[in-house]
């Protein structure tokens, strides 16, 4: 328990510092991945309160990622083109504030979450896997063969967009925001765990005819969990379009779910720290493993499988043991 | 001939240590009674025994040592199993669930449904839809189905009408008048003291009493048992 | 120095496009040992594109990027990489937003305009005479831009336009509706598996209408895998091995003595923005942009397909062919019949600014 | 439309979904009987695919080939679980997700650089080319007949196996409680390497009877893999009537879906309009059709438990 | 009528063929502690499971507190009051004993939409759940994991989450099984006690504790009752002692 708090803290301070390094150095390129990581890390952060609190695994949380990517590049481009976003009883225009983006993709992909949620949580174990995979899939070939904005080539977005007092196209400034967003929503997620929710959550996930007969509805709390989840995932959905000043359909497919499930998993699933673990691990193996020959995803495949085979419980489980970590 | 013998049997959940030492013996064709109080090791010595947790001190079966073998080899040595809590396979359905333990020998699926008739009547129906006798039913069957040498029964009149309870007494008998050697978990000292030859008592995970039936005066009990 | 950064599909099961541009480009810059070349797999992923061409801007400070295979990656890359002043010649993916519109100065296309090769089949079923081809490709927008660039040179009936699924790999479907339409012809545009897969499959369907396609899918590597069923198809295609170009005898023999296979289209373009770049860089230093961008623009270079010149928005003037699939020996390959297009620039030159 | 045309379009869809359950089959068997989602048997099925091309060039002969599928398909499936999915029967399926996962990478990189990056050739075996005439009119090639036929006799050997033998019966008392199964004396690990290396096997036979029709190239399990979840799902995990019934289901709405659906437009938009807008949806339509069927029975059509 | 607290009336409830539920009325008054005995198989878990909202009757009505709850969801049900503890343990077994007992605690106070509070801090909740576990005997258990405890300490553990509910009556399915004699003792002295809190519908097959607690039994053969009474009656019954008793007691 105690080593996972230092390892936890650790892994904040590596955050704050290789950065701060890069800075110092000029290494832009290692602020733009550590960058990515905690992009990463946030959209795994908000898997892991349906996977890791709520049990529910999803393999569809690449709509909730696209769905914020979207929301960004709907909006920014809008506003580039000075058209219009909605031009009906009332207007709506597009914007450049990532503030405003930020809510609108935490706002459309809760809602995503709670539609897809409702029609989902019927089903359980394997077939809410599927079922998840199945809207993702849907919304992925919506969005290839949808022309308006741009179909399978995607939207650019020339310019990042702005946050009040900051230079966002300042690598480090930028990734302030992201880490600033990363450890609020890790903040949150420990509270979660400890809530009153997070309990009935919990039961909900282990035993739900027991979480009924004591009055409470495990699939409402669910469905919850999952809103929740998908809002956070879109969020970091928009700081990645941001990022790459660009979003396609690939942040909708099916292996983007499965990357973002992979981060959980090597992290840690349940682990407070398990979706930064794993999101950082995967991204510096990406990187390192990249240079090594063409045939690099052999060994990120046996560096993966390592992890599996010789940590339970991921990368932190490996390090500071087994078991669920709260009590 | 002893056929089962501990001596001095640890075991341990993760951390927590749950026999700190543990003797028995059973000869060919004897039946023992396995005592103590809720959560004091009598299931988790079933569970050394056959081999679903690893365990320190010594273990023979037949003049085998069972500690290395894996579970699936000491059950093929003649340990039948009646776990506690039943675990039949839900999803099998009553005559699957029988075919799935089989093994060549006196019993056969027949055999067994004579023993309880009601497992006859319900031969195509899933396990898991069962009622909570059935399944006692089914799970003593199954584990007659691998035609042991030593038949364990942990718990195995929990949750039973009366009247199957004197089923399952009697069919206990008949079994031990067969000469099947018996290890018998159970809360019900009057039907033990009629059921079998021996008695061991568990506290905190060690065996403090050990002797004939008859030598286990209502003041043994009293102390080790709460009575 | 000048630094050059590569960013291609190296892994995974587009790596067969990405393999044959690095290895052409390379072959071409083979002996410029002022040329600093950085690599780099994109995992076909835009994100991954959009990062590396990051770092390559940003950590390793290069002058020039190319190499892009796939025009969703390109779309990803070019805009931005443009916007920071950097130069971006394209081996293969030129999307008709970047012909237009979305223009640059620094941003060069020596392959082609994505229409090119499906306009090429477009005249070239004019000119056959056929009056009612089917036509099909995946619905996405490259899918969708090549049946309009067919449309584009064949102004005549269609018997059917169908989009297939991207991915797909059953075609029976789409056969049977070919087979029942009444076509007199087949032209098609499915990329990757997706064209061995309906090849294969139409072959063995006794439907035995005359085909036409890109060449994407009768390229080097790509026919070995179709077999006979290629044979006889008729694909346009602004290059073939068989061109009648020194630089081009040149360019296949070494590339055969090289790597030991035959080169493919992507090679070809590989190799030919190499030498565009090496002839641009001996008249200027992109660190003085408007020169070197005039010298690219200029392209004074011996392409392998002969004639090339660049129009008002940089993408390629230059003659489109027909080719037949053929069996030399035991190699599939293909031999060029007729000239369907000459001097064909882009449909989307007048909508760019650059003049 | 003609007649003709719809029932070969049907005729079609069947045949795919056959194609599918073929798939599907091994992946079910496994995903049922040892609750394994094997992300990598698509691999499993290219590597039956690129095992009958090398075979089939070298030799020439397709029944070769097809035996060279099945026994590398099988010979790796065994391999897998003996040195990666046995430590992790004990796990958090997630655990094993991941593996699989990470099998993929393995397997897909690993047969590219023995292999190399491009597609491989595997034709369809003479005796086997051309169409044949089927009562109707309808001319249908002769090889997709010869897939139908392939996927009904595994078909109806699974169910065999599954329903009536004792290795089927022990092996879903395994999936039960593994623990239990052993304690009554079944050498479950023995068990679970066969279902792993028989579902391996088909995984294998599937990638080289398809390799004939379609591309034989790295990524190649990938769709195919999601497409064969789908049809499980549908039908219910575990159960091989499900997935036959599932796979059918798949292959008909896919099949007619990309038929009728831009037919359907062109009543209200223009023929090329129509195209996109009509494909877009027939894209979705096994995705509407799956999270139909779950919605309205969780577990699949003939899935018991979840 | 005497009002009560819990009643059915005509439950019909078949599965295919077999009829687990024939026509079955019961009542549970005030203050009384009603068991419902009967074979293996006679359908006394199906009916619990139809009076607690997990499974629908095919015909016949659920009456609570006067008001029809035939149609309430479980939860609905157990929010009005109805407390119940299964046949088979469904405890969080990955959570401490004391979860356990808080996430009863949590359902009665009817508010789990608190995300940022901790729920060990609540003291109202941890009264609870801490009376709960000292009236059930197991507060040295509080911080153990679920699944460290023993069958019997399990046993224990689900009355003591159905305590934390403030119900208005139980419903309880073989307390006993797995207690050993002491056990079984304790928790019958216990049940003793807790009727004059709610009444408890008590399904049990140790003949002893039932004979003990009950006011009045009703006694259940192939989904049908064949008698009710009072202990007396009952086993004066020859019907029941064919069916059920044997001839032990
Ligand atoms: N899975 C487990 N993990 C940790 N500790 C356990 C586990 N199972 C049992 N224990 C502990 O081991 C001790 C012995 O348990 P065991 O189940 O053997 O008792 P028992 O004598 O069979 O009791 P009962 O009569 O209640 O069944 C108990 O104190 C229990 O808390
Ligand atoms: N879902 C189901 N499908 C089919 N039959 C069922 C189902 N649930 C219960 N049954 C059958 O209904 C009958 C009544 O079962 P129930 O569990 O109510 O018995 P019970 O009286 O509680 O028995 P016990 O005392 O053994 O627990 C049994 O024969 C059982 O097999
Ligand atoms: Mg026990
Ligand atoms: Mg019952």
């Amino acid at each position: 328990m105690n080593r996972e708090w230092l390892l936890n803290a650790a892994l904040l301070a590596g955050l704050v510092v290789v950065p701060g390094w890069a800075v110092w150095a000029d290494e832009p390129f290692t602020i733009m991945l550590a960058t990515r990581a905690v992009i990463f890390a946030l959209a795994a952060a908000g898997l892991n309160i349906a996977l890791g609190l709520g049990g529910l695994v999803s393999l569809g949380h690449a709509v909730f990622f696209g769905i914020g990517g979207y929301a960004m590049g709907v909006l920014a481009s809008h506003a580039q083109n000075y058209t219009p976003l909605y031009d009906g009883v009332f207007t709506i225009q597009g914007t450049k504030s990532m503030p405003v983006i930020w809510l609108a993709a935490a706002v459309t992909s809760g809602l995503a979450a709670w539609l897809i949620g409702v029609l989902s949580l019927r089903t359980s174990g394997a077939y809410f896997i599927m079922i998840t995979l199945a809207f993702g899939q849907m919304a992925y070939f919506f969005a290839i063969s949808w022309p308006a904005y741009g179909g399978e080539d995607g939207l650019s977005i020339y310019v990042r967009n702005g946050f009040p007092g900051l230079n966002t196209l300042d690598p480090i400034q930028f990734y302030g925001l992201c880490l600033a967003w990363l450890c609020l929503v890790l903040w949150g997620y420990a509270r979660l765990r400890r809530s009153p929710f997070g309990l009935a959550l919990d039961s909900a996930r282990q035993v739900p005819d027991r979480v009924r007969a004591v009055g409470l509805d495990p699939r409402r709390l669910q469905l919850v969990a999952l809103v929740l989840s998908g809002a956070v995932t879109g969020l970091a959905g928009a700081l990645f379009a941001d990022l790459n000043r660009f979003v396609s359909p690939s942040m909708l497919s099916w292996q983007m779910s499965g990357e973002i499930i992979v981060f959980v998993i090597i992290g840690g699933v349940a682990r407070l720290f398990g979706p930064v673990a794993g999101a950082v691990f995967y991204v510096m193996m990406e990187h390192w493993l990249g240079g090594i020959s063409d045939y690099w995803q052999i060994f990120l495949g046996l560096v993966l499988l390592a992890v599996v085979l010789f940590g339970r419980g991921g990368l932190i489980g490996m390090i500071c043991g087994k078991g669920r970590p709260d009590a | 001939m002893t056929l089962l013998s501990l001596t001095q049997l640890t075991a341990s959940y993760g951390a927590t240590q749950a026999l700190f030492g543990v003797d028995l013996d059973i000869a060919a064709g004897e039946a023992v009674a396995m005592m103590g109080r809720n959560g004091m090791g009598k299931t988790t010595t079933v569970r050394c025994i056959c081999r679903m947790m690893p365990a320190q001190g010594t273990l023979v079966f037949d003049g085998q040592d069972l500690s290395r073998l894996p579970s699936h080899r000491a059950a093929r040595l003649g340990i039948g199993l009646v776990p506690e809590g039943r675990r039949c396979f839900r999803d099998l359905s009553v005559a699957e669930n029988l075919v799935a333990a089989a093994r060549p020998g006196a019993w056969h699926a027949g055999r067994v449904e004579r023993l309880f008739p009601r497992l006859g009547e319900r031969r195509r129906q899933r396990a898991a839809s069962l009622s909570g006798g059935e399944q006692q039913m089914l799970a003593i069957g199954r584990a007659l189905m691998t035609n042991p040498r030593m038949l364990i029964l942990d718990e195995a009149t929990e949750g039973l009408a009366p009247t199957v309870r004197a089923e399952i007494w009697a069919a206990i008998a008949t079994l031990k008048a067969d000469g099947m050697a018996m290890l018998v978990i159970d809360k019900s000292l009057k039907e033990l003291r009629g059921a079998c030859d021996r008695a061991v008592i568990l506290e905190r995970g060690r065996s403090v009493w050990a002797g004939p039936m008859r030598a286990l005066t209502t003041q043994v009990a009293n102390t080790h048992l709460g009575l | 120095e000048v630094r050059v950064g590569m960013i291609t599909t190296l892994s995974g099961g587009g790596a067969s496009l990405g393999i044959d541009t690095r290895d052409g480009f390379l072959l071409g810059m083979k002996g410029q040992d002022d040329v600093e070349i950085l690599v780099e797999d994109d995992q076909r992923k835009p994100d991954v594109a959009v990062q590396i061409a990051d770092k390559m801007i940003q950590s390793d400070k290069v002058d020039v990027l190319t190499g892009i295979v796939w025009s969703n990656l390109a779309m990803a890359v070019v805009p931005s990489a443009t916007a920071q002043g950097k130069f971006y010649l394209s081996t293969n993916a030129a999307p008709a937003q970047l012909a237009g519109k979305g223009c640059h100065p620094n941003y060069f296309a020596v392959s082609y305009q994505n229409d090119n090769l499906h306009e090429a089949a477009g005249a070239f079923a004019k000119s056959e005479g056929y009056t009612k081809p089917f036509i099909m490709a995946p619905n996405y927008p490259a899918g969708q831009d090549s049946l309009n660039g067919f449309k584009r040179f064949f102004d005549g009936d269609l018997a059917g336009e169908v989009y297939t699924q991207l991915g797909q790999t059953d075609f029976a479907a789409e056969i049977a509706q070919i087979r029942a339409s009444g076509a007199d012809s087949v032209f098609f545009f499915l990329p990757g598996g997706m064209g061995i897969s309906f090849l294969k499959q139409y072959a063995g369907s006794g439907v035995g209408l005359p085909v036409l396609g890109p060449a994407f899918s009768f390229d080097q590597a790509i026919l070995q895998a179709v077999g006979d069923a290629a044979l006889g198809v008729k694909n346009g295609s602004n290059w073939s091995k068989d061109l009648e170009v020194p630089a081009n005898a040149d360019f296949v023999s070494a590339f055969q003595a090289e790597y030991g296979r035959l080169p493919s289209l992507y090679a070809a373009y590989g190799y030919d923005t190499a030498h565009l770049l090496i002839s641009a860089l001996d008249k200027a230093d992109p660190s003085d942009a408007d020169a070197f961008r005039a010298a690219l623009k200029s392209a004074d270079f011996d392409s392998v397909r002969g004639k090339f010149s660049f129009d008002t928005n940089q993408h390629p003037i230059q003659d489109i062919y027909i080719r037949e699939v053929i069996k030399e020996g035991d190699i599939y390959t293909n031999k060029i019949v007729a000239t369907a297009l000459t001097d064909r620039s882009s449909a989307y030159v007048d909508d760019c600014s650059m003049k | 439309m003609s007649p003709i045309l719809l029932a070969e379009q049907i005729l079609n869809g069947l045949q795919s979904g056959v194609m599918l359950f073929l798939m599907a089959a091994g992946l079910t068997l496994i995903f049922g009987v040892m609750g394994l989602i094997n992300l990598a048997h698509g691999s499993l099925y290219m590597v039956g695919a690129f095992a009958a091309a090398a075979v089939a060039g070298a030799t020439g002969s397709f029944l070769l080939a097809l035996i060279a599928a099945l026994a590398a398909a099988a010979a790796a499936g065994a391999m897998v679980e003996l040195l990666v999915i046995r430590r992790l029967y004990a796990r958090d399926h997630l655990d094993q997700v991941l593996a699989t996962f990470a099998l993929i990478l393995i397997f897909s990189e690993g047969t590219r650089w023995l292999f190399g990056s491009f597609p491989l050739y595997l034709d369809i075996p003479p005796w086997l080319a051309g169409t044949v005439m089927l009562p109707g009119g309808i001319e249908y090639a002769a090889y997709r007949l010869a897939l139908i036929g392939a996927g009904l006799a595994v078909a109806a050997g699974l169910w065999w196996m599954n329903a009536r033998t004792r290795l089927g019966i022990q092996i879903r008392a395994g999936e039960n409680d593994r623990e239990m199964i052993a304690a009554l004396g079944v050498d479950i690990s023995k068990l679970y390497t066969l279902v792993f290396a028989i579902g391996a096997a088909l995984a294998g036979l599937a990638g080289a009877l398809v390799g004939p029709i379609q591309s034989v190239q790295i990524g190649m399990g990938e769709p195919v893999l999601i497409l064969a979840f789908v049809v499980i799902v549908i039908g219910g995990i575990g159960s091989v009537r499900g997935a036959l019934v599932g796979g059918l289901l798949v292959g008909l709405t896919d099949t007619l879906g990309r038929l009728l659906l831009p037919e359907l437009f062109k009543l209200v938009t223009d023929a090329s309009g129509a195209a996109t807008i009509g494909s877009a949806f027939a894209s979705m339509a096994i995705y509407i059709l799956m999270a139909g069927v779950l919605i309205w029975k969780p577990t699949g059509l003939f899935g018991a438990r979840a | 009528m005497p009002d009560s607290v819990l009643s059915t009336h005509e439950l019909h409830k078949a599965f295919g063929a077999l009829r687990a539920s024939e026509g079955i009325s019961i009542r549970l008054l005030h203050g009384e502690i009603h068991a419902i005995i009967g074979p293996n198989g006679a359908g006394k878990s199906t009916l619990i499971a139809q009076i607690c909202g997990s499974l629908r009757p095919d015909s016949g009505r659920v009456t609570f507190l006067g008001r029809d709850v035939t149609a309430l969801p479980t939860e609905a049900r157990a929010r009005m009051g109805l407390a119940r503890t299964f046949q088979t343990s469904a405890l969080a077994m990955d959570q401490t004993v004391m979860q356990n007992v808080l996430l009863g605690a949590l359902g009665a106070s009817g508010r789990p939409w608190r995300f940022l509070s901790r729920v060990a801090r609540d003291a109202g909740l941890r009264d609870t759940a801490e009376a709960a576990l000292l009236e059930t005997g197991l507060q040295d258990l509080a911080r153990l994991r679920t699944a460290e405890l023993s069958h019997g300490q399990r046993r224990q553990l689900e009355v003591a989450v159905a305590l934390t509910q403030a119900p208005r009556a139980f419903v309880m399915d073989e307390p006993m099984a797995g207690l050993g004699a002491e056990g079984s003792r304790h928790l019958t002295g216990f049940l003793d006690r807790l009727r004059t809190r709610a009444p408890i519908l008590l399904v049990e097959h140790d003949m002893d504790a039932v004979f003990a607690l009950a006011d009045r039994i009703t006694v259940l053969v192939y989904g049908r009752v064949i008698a009710t009474g009072s202990v007396e009656d009952i086993r004066a019954d020859p019907l029941v002692r064919d069916a059920y008793l044997g001839d032990g007691a």
